[in-house]
């Protein structure tokens, strides 16, 4: 057997299984699930180890299977897909270890781990995607598998969510598709390739590919959530925490970023983008997005809606960054794939702990809560000071590339208000609770405490996962400049896109 | 030259006398009028058939095409009027029909007339074209040619049985579906109406007859007209006419037997194409010396399977015991006594 | 061993005579026989795989004299997806019929349906073409009525009565065809046909007898209350064989036999016919307040797809991009073969423990029956035609060819058809999520489940991820002398 | 193409006169069975329907008093016959059931 060969394969897989089995066990087998989901995830883990350490050492991972003639499923590793699957990786073993102390009890949980490691299986399989139409596929699969974990409650505001949810996403999915399949009639089926693939076309089809790219950016916007196509996101905060948790940080809305950053770099190319005159259309929806996400989410009085809104607006700093041109701003736009998901998912666990420990699901009732929970308010204000920007958490490196690269492009004039306006927006509708959190008294009874507090602030699977998030995003910021970190790795993203 | 004018003017009369009977039978106000119209134009069209040289057609249509579709007909536009009576709150034709707007969407009556002439038309002219350009011989000289390959010496048998031996043994498939669908929907509950002694006399008469005929199409099919379906078609009119002499099974045996009747024909045909198969041969593939007795064989099956099937089909599926123990209740009505 | 071929067709028919013998052992009967020939399919599509397509005389007289069995690649393939779904369905039906009268009547109309679907598939003759038509029209029938209810009864008759009408202007057509050409032979006829009147009008006659089975739009009115009210394993074959059998023919005649014929309008037309039957088809499986009527208005709008493929077959030039529009084709039938099995016998299922099929008060039922739920949305998923269902890169083709031939005008309805599919599925999979408890068991009724299940999983991961070799297989059928001129 | 020896035009008179008989047959049957309003008034005309049909191929297999006709199209009616009585026969048995039925409510 070949490694090389299989190894992306056997990424997905590892998941893939698990995820088949657990749909067929019994809904009290907790042990074998619980083994069978953390096996999965940690040979995952195992894997992509194995994988960054052969990238590293020049090892060409591909596989390749033939699903009709001149249509292949590919799966292949390169900078830019190692950096998403790491991060998906990490966070789905976080995750499901927060997940299993957060459904304890509660029915359907084969379901529920079943099509978790599917949403999981469907999220590496895009990050390894070799080309437009394997993309596809798992965009298209992601859509699916976490329809029934936004729907997973059976409550009518759980369904009617998982509707509009769906409604958007295929939709979506719709427009990708006939993107994908018309520029396939053009330059064949598309691969990925660093610098792109269609700078050689003739200047005829140059009409046709803007028309595609806009089907292509519409198509993943949706799950991007760029303004106006963001509507089910508030809505599909119906969701369980770990959905919300993987939905936001990683799997949906990253899957959208990550298919814009790979359309624009390894599909068109990024300069042939701009020759394009594409690439200005995009940094206007983004900043529109980033403005517009943090405005609404002033108003949210439901702490999952706010950070839902809040989410709106940072996922589009990833398209800001890869629609500025210059190496400096794609490196923002990289890197903030992986701060973004490991601030936010911080954020959301915390979240579901205060909802799952004391009933709390509103702003307003979180007065003095960091007293009653400290270490989960302690991972909630890391997430939130990172989102705003403060150093030296990973947000900060994030806004600091962005801002720097708008101004190598020339494009600091209308960036860099964009960037001070959102992050005064994002101190706005953080530091409030913030402040609420540590510095007011409780104001009586918690709405509801179903875990006894004897047991600590909540149940260690519901603390722990957080407060790794937490300072996972606090190292990211702190060694930036470490080999092997985020940043590392985008800037070798950003070198080989522009053949520095 | 008088002669064939003659015959000309003889076809046209056959041909006008043939559409105007069609013609009514669609128009007719009252059902069991069209019928018995309907009946009329079979026995007219077995005479066209006679006239275009096709007498084995010419007798599986007065048997099969006027005759038990006839019988089948009339009995219905029967039940129909009887249950016309006896509902008081649906009228008999709504009972017929699928649902109200029947099986096609209505549609505007010129419309559907100018939509059918149309079609009538194009069709004329293709077939007129075709008949003017095309191959006159067909498929004719290659039967006729290798008509001695065949085991018999009548060539529709010969079409039928062995050259084209593969949509036979299926149409007897079709006629078996038929019974088992007739079947499956369960017995008929029609009442039971004792026979005059006038028809009953002339039935003890007429049923050898019939039987006889029937063994004689049978037998002469293999040089002359005549053939399974003939035969068959004859021997299922006696078993009818002894149903309407108040023989309540119809001459029909009971259990295990009609069943093995009933299958035999296709029975038969399969056994013989699986173990010329298996013997190396291709399937149905009759070797010359033996196709004779084989098709013979097969055709005697299939009489019996057809003459069953088709009395069958008239009683409705059930057949009652000869002694009338399974017959089902139906509740006494005005015009015939309960058993 | 050519022999197989006949295998295919003997085989069932033998064991609707048994059956019909000795209607108590039916069930043992019919599945052993099945199992047999499902095996005597999968060694056609061997053979026609491994030595290309095969012709096999029957009685050993020349084609036109006697009447040829011929399976090209697909032929083969339908074969094996017709075979496949109708074990699947008689594995169901031992355990679906409570009454003993009905499921000792069930299964020797059920092997002679079988026998039919066979023998059409491998039909070489014009005429045997009828009479299969036939057998499969009269089983399909008497199976539609099984049940005795009034609404299956009142159908069924309609059925049948479009099913005569069908029938019959079909021999018209094939009268003409012996006028002007002198054989029945599906191959001689394509060497001799030529565009002219009776060429034409023949081709008009057929095609439209054969879209009056098909359920073309629309001509499709006969069809939703046949299928939502037959016994639910007849339901399934109904719905994932019969009416595609009718396609097939359509297929077979307007690429091999009516090729120099058919104009780039006559194909248009019947892409016109199937776009409308997309969206209308679906628009009322949306509206549909019963799951099996659902699933029937569904079959109207899937067979809908595989008619757009006409007027891009005409439009694209012979070569490799119309040999992947074909496999996109034959893709798509087989897929929705699979899927739509599924579906209707996972509806039997649900129907059989509600008492009922209307979509808005089945949701316990759902949840207490996981294995069926996760049929039903597999099945839905190749229903709408996302990944990884072999649907979806029957569309992926579809769409290719659409854009490639400048036939823009199919896009939209594609989109659209999709859209609408998703809607009318995930409204039954949303009454499937809610607060009862989680059931005991994943599996209720193995007999019944498992089938509807394993198909939904062939539909969905065996035909997206696996369907490569089809193309192959499909290239390497092209063009044979055994079969007339050939799509490519 | 040449014309066959013994070919005498009134054949092909007759063949042309009973064939487009039966092409008014299958034209006059087809609007009936469309237009009927009853089931029993369909089957009769899907019959005459199929009697067209099967006229036009018996006067395609007519060659006239002295040559033998071509059996293959007598052999395809006789099927046809068989068949037309075999759906006739269910769809009968189907509207009997039906009656049945609407008694039985």
């Amino acid at each position: 057997m070949n490694l090389d060969h299989w190894l992306p394969g056997l990424i997905v897989l590892s998941s893939l299984l698990p995820g088949a089995v657990i749909f067929l066990l019994h809904e009290g087998s907790h042990r074998l699930r619980t083994a069978l989901n953390l096996a999965g995830a940690l040979s995952k883990l195992l894997l992509v180890m194995v994988m960054i350490w052969g990238v590293f050492h020049g090892h060409v991972y591909e596989t390749r299977w033939a699903l009709a003639p001149g249509l292949d499923l590919v799966l292949r590793a390169d900078a830019l897909s190692v950096l998403f699957v790491t991060l998906s990786t990490v966070l789905w073993l976080l995750t499901t270890i927060y997940a299993i102390g957060y459904l304890e009890g509660s029915p359907h949980r084969s379901r529920f781990f079943g099509f978790f490691s599917l949403c999981v299986t469907a999220t590496v399989g895009l990050a390894l995607a070799g080309n437009l139409l394997t993309f596809v596929i798992f965009y298209e699969a992601l859509t699916l598998t976490t329809y029934p974990l936004v729907a997973h409650r059976g409550t009518p505001e759980a369904i009617h969510g998982a509707r509009v949810y769906l409604t958007y996403t295929l939709s979506g999915g719709v427009l990708l598709l006939l993107g994908a399949v018309w520029l396939s009639t053009l330059a064949g089926p598309p691969e990925f390739v660093q610098g792109g693939v269609l700078s050689d076309l003739p200047a005829d089809l140059h009409g046709q590919l803007r028309w595609i790219f806009l089907l292509l950016i519409a198509g993943l916007g949706v799950k991007a959530a760029l303004v106006p196509l963001h509507g089910w996101l508030p809505q599909a905060m119906v969701a369980p925490a770990p959905v919300s948790a993987l939905l936001h940080a990683v799997a949906v809305v990253k899957a959208g970023a990550f298919g814009i950053v790979r359309v624009v770099y390894d599909v068109y190319g990024v300069a042939f983008a701009d020759r394009l005159g594409l690439l200005d259309g995009l940094a206007a929806a983004a900043a529109v997005t980033i403005l517009y996400g943090s405005l609404r989410a002033l108003t949210q009085d439901s702490l999952k809606k706010r950070l839902a809104y809040s989410t709106v607006s940072q996922v589009s700093y990833i398209a800001l960054g890869t629609a500025v041109l210059g190496p400096l701003a794609t490196i923002g736009g990289v890197v903030h794939l992986v701060h973004q998901g490991l601030m936010k998912i911080t954020l959301f666990f915390a979240a579901g702990n205060y909802a799952e420990t004391l009933g709390v699901h509103k702003v307003s009732e979180m007065d003095g809560i960091g007293r009653r929970m400290p270490g989960t308010t302690l991972a909630f204000t890391v997430g939130a000071l990172g989102m705003i920007g403060v150093p030296p958490i990973a947000g900060f490196v994030t806004k600091w590339y962005l801002a720097i690269g708008a101004l190598a492009a020339g494009q600091g004039a209308w960036v860099l208000p964009v960037l001070v306006a959102s992050s005064l927006l994002n101190a706005a509708y953080f530091l409030p609770i913030l402040y609420r959190a540590w510095f007011r008294a409780p104001a009586g009874l918690w709405p509801q405490e179903p875990i006894p507090a004897t047991r600590g602030e909540t149940l260690a699977a519901l603390l722990w996962p957080p407060l790794t998030t937490a300072a996972l995003a606090l190292a990211a910021g702190l060694f930036a400049a470490a080999p092997y970190s985020p940043l590392e790795w985008a800037q070798l993203i950003a070198r080989r896109e522009y053949g520095l | 030259m008088m002669a064939e004018l003659a015959l000309q003017l003889l076809d046209i009369m056959l041909v006008a006398i043939l559409i105007g009977l069609a013609w009514a039978t669609l128009e007719s106000k009252d059902e069991g009028r069209g019928v018995v119209l309907f009946i009329a134009f079979g026995l007219v069209l077995a005479l066209v058939w006679a006239r275009l040289a096709a007498p084995d057609v010419a007798i599986a249509e007065a048997a099969i095409g006027a005759g038990l579709s006839g019988a089948l007909l009339l009995a219905a536009v029967r039940d129909q009027k009887r249950a016309a009576a006896q509902a008081t709150d649906a009228p008999a034709e709504a009972s017929w029909e699928a649902s109200r707007g029947g099986a096609v969407p209505p549609a505007v009556p010129w419309a559907l007339g100018v939509l059918c002439l149309g079609l009538a038309l194009m069709v004329a002219w293709a077939f007129a074209h075709a008949l003017a350009n095309g191959a006159p011989q067909r498929l004719a000289g290659e039967v006729l040619g290798r008509l001695s390959e065949s085991g018999v010496t009548n060539p529709v048998t010969a079409v039928l049985l062995n050259f084209r031996a593969c949509d036979t043994l299926l149409e007897l498939g079709v006629l078996l579906v038929a019974l088992l669908g007739i079947q499956a929907l369960g017995p008929q509950r029609r009442p039971y109406a004792p026979a005059e002694p006038v028809l009953a006399s002339l039935v003890r008469w007429l049923i050898p007859a019939l039987i006889l005929t029937g063994g004689y199409l049978l037998w002469v099919g293999a040089h002359a007209p005549g053939g399974a379906f003939q035969a068959g078609a004859v021997l299922a009119a006696g078993g009818v006419l002894l149903r309407l002499a108040g023989r309540r099974s119809a001459g029909l045996p009971g259990g295990a037997a009609l069943r093995l009747l009933s299958v035999g024909g296709v029975a038969a045909f399969l056994a013989v194409g699986l173990a010329l198969l298996l013997a190396g041969r291709p399937f149905l593939g009759f070797p010359s010396a033996w196709a004779g007795a084989l098709i013979l064989l097969i055709e005697a099956a299939a009489t019996l399977a057809i003459a069953v099937t088709l009395i069958q089909a008239y009683l409705g599926g059930r057949v009652p015991s000869a002694d009338g123990g399974s017959e089902p209740r139906w509740p006494a009505t005005p015009d015939g006594p309960n058993p | 061993m050519t022999e197989a071929v006949v295998w295919t067709v003997a085989l069932p028919l033998g064991g609707a005579l048994v059956a019909a013998l000795a209607p108590r052992h039916g069930a043992q009967v019919g599945v052993a026989i099945g199992v047999a020939t499902l095996a005597a399919a999968v060694a056609v599509l061997v053979q026609v795989a491994s030595g290309g397509p095969l012709r096999y005389a029957v009685g050993g007289w020349t084609p036109g004299l006697g009447i040829a069995l011929h399976a090209d690649a697909l032929a083969a393939l339908l074969l094996g997806m017709a075979n496949l779904v109708a074990l699947a369905a008689s594995v169901y039906a031992t355990a679906y019929f409570t009454q003993a009268a009905v499921r000792e009547r069930f299964w020797s109309l059920w092997l002679l349906l079988w026998t039919a679907l066979n023998a059409l598939f491998l039909a070489g003759d014009l005429f045997n073409i009828y009479v299969t038509l036939e057998l499969m029209g009269l089983a399909a029938v008497a199976l539609a009525a099984l049940g005795g209810q009034r609404p299956a009864v009142a159908a069924a008759q309609r059925y049948l009565v479009v099913g005569m009408l069908g029938s019959m202007v079909y021999l018209g057509g094939v009268a003409l065809v012996y006028a002007a050409y002198g054989t029945l032979d599906l191959v001689a006829v394509s060497t001799r046909i030529a565009p002219e009147p009776a060429a034409w009008t023949a081709m008009a006659l057929m095609t439209v007898g054969l879209l009056l089975k098909a359920a073309l739009f629309p001509l499709h009115f006969w069809l939703p209350p046949t299928h939502a009210n037959a016994p639910a394993p007849v339901s399934a074959a109904l719905s994932a064989l019969v009416v595609k059998a009718a396609f097939y023919l359509v297929l077979r005649l307007w690429l091999d036999l009516f090729a120099p014929v058919t104009t780039p309008d006559s194909s248009r037309l019947l892409g016109v016919l199937g776009a409308a039957a997309v969206l209308w088809g679906s628009w009322q499986a949306l509206r549909a307040e019963r799951l099996k009527l659902m699933a029937a208005y569904s079959t109207v709008a899937q067979l809908g797809y595989l008619f757009l493929f006409f007027p891009l077959f005409a439009g694209l030039p012979e070569g490799s991009a119309r040999a992947a529009a074909f496999g996109g084709a034959v893709l798509l039938a087989l897929t929705h073969g699979c899927a739509k099995g599924a579906l209707f016998l996972a509806a039997g299922v649900l129907q059989r423990r509600a008492g009922h099929d209307r979509v808005r008060d089945l949701q316990g039922t759902a949840q207490g029956l996981p294995a069926t739920t996760f049929t039903i949305a597999l099945a839905g998923v190749a229903l709408i035609g996302l990944p990884p269902s072999g649907a979806f890169l029957g569309k992926w083709q579809l769409l290719t060819a659409a854009i490639a031939t400048g036939q823009w005008v199919w896009v939209p309805v594609v989109l659209a058809g999709s859209l609408l599919a998703a809607a009318y599925v995930f409204r039954v999979l949303g009454h499937a999520f809610g607060h009862a408890p989680g059931p005991g068991r994943r599996v209720t009724s193995v007999r019944e489940e498992l089938p509807a299940l394993a198909l939904a999983l062939i539909a969905t991961l065996v035909l997206g991820l696996g369907a490569a070799p089809l193309w192959t297989l499909l290239a390497a059928s092209a063009g044979s002398p055994a079969f007339g001129g050939a799509p490519f | 193409m040449a014309r066959h020896t013994g070919w005498t035009q009134p054949v092909i008179t007759t063949q042309l006169l009973y064939g487009l008989a039966g092409v008014a047959l299958l034209s006059l049957g087809l609007r009936g069975a469309l237009a009927a309003v009853s089931m029993l008034r369909r089957l009769l005309a899907l019959n005459l329907m199929g009697s067209g049909v099967f006229l036009m191929l018996v006067a395609l297999a007519y060659r006239g008093p002295g040559m033998p006709p071509d059996p293959v199209p007598h052999a395809l009616v006789l099927t046809g016959i068989v068949v037309a009585v075999s759906a006739t026969a269910l769809a009968l048995a189907l509207g009997r059931r039906l009656a049945e039925t609407r008694e039985g409510d």
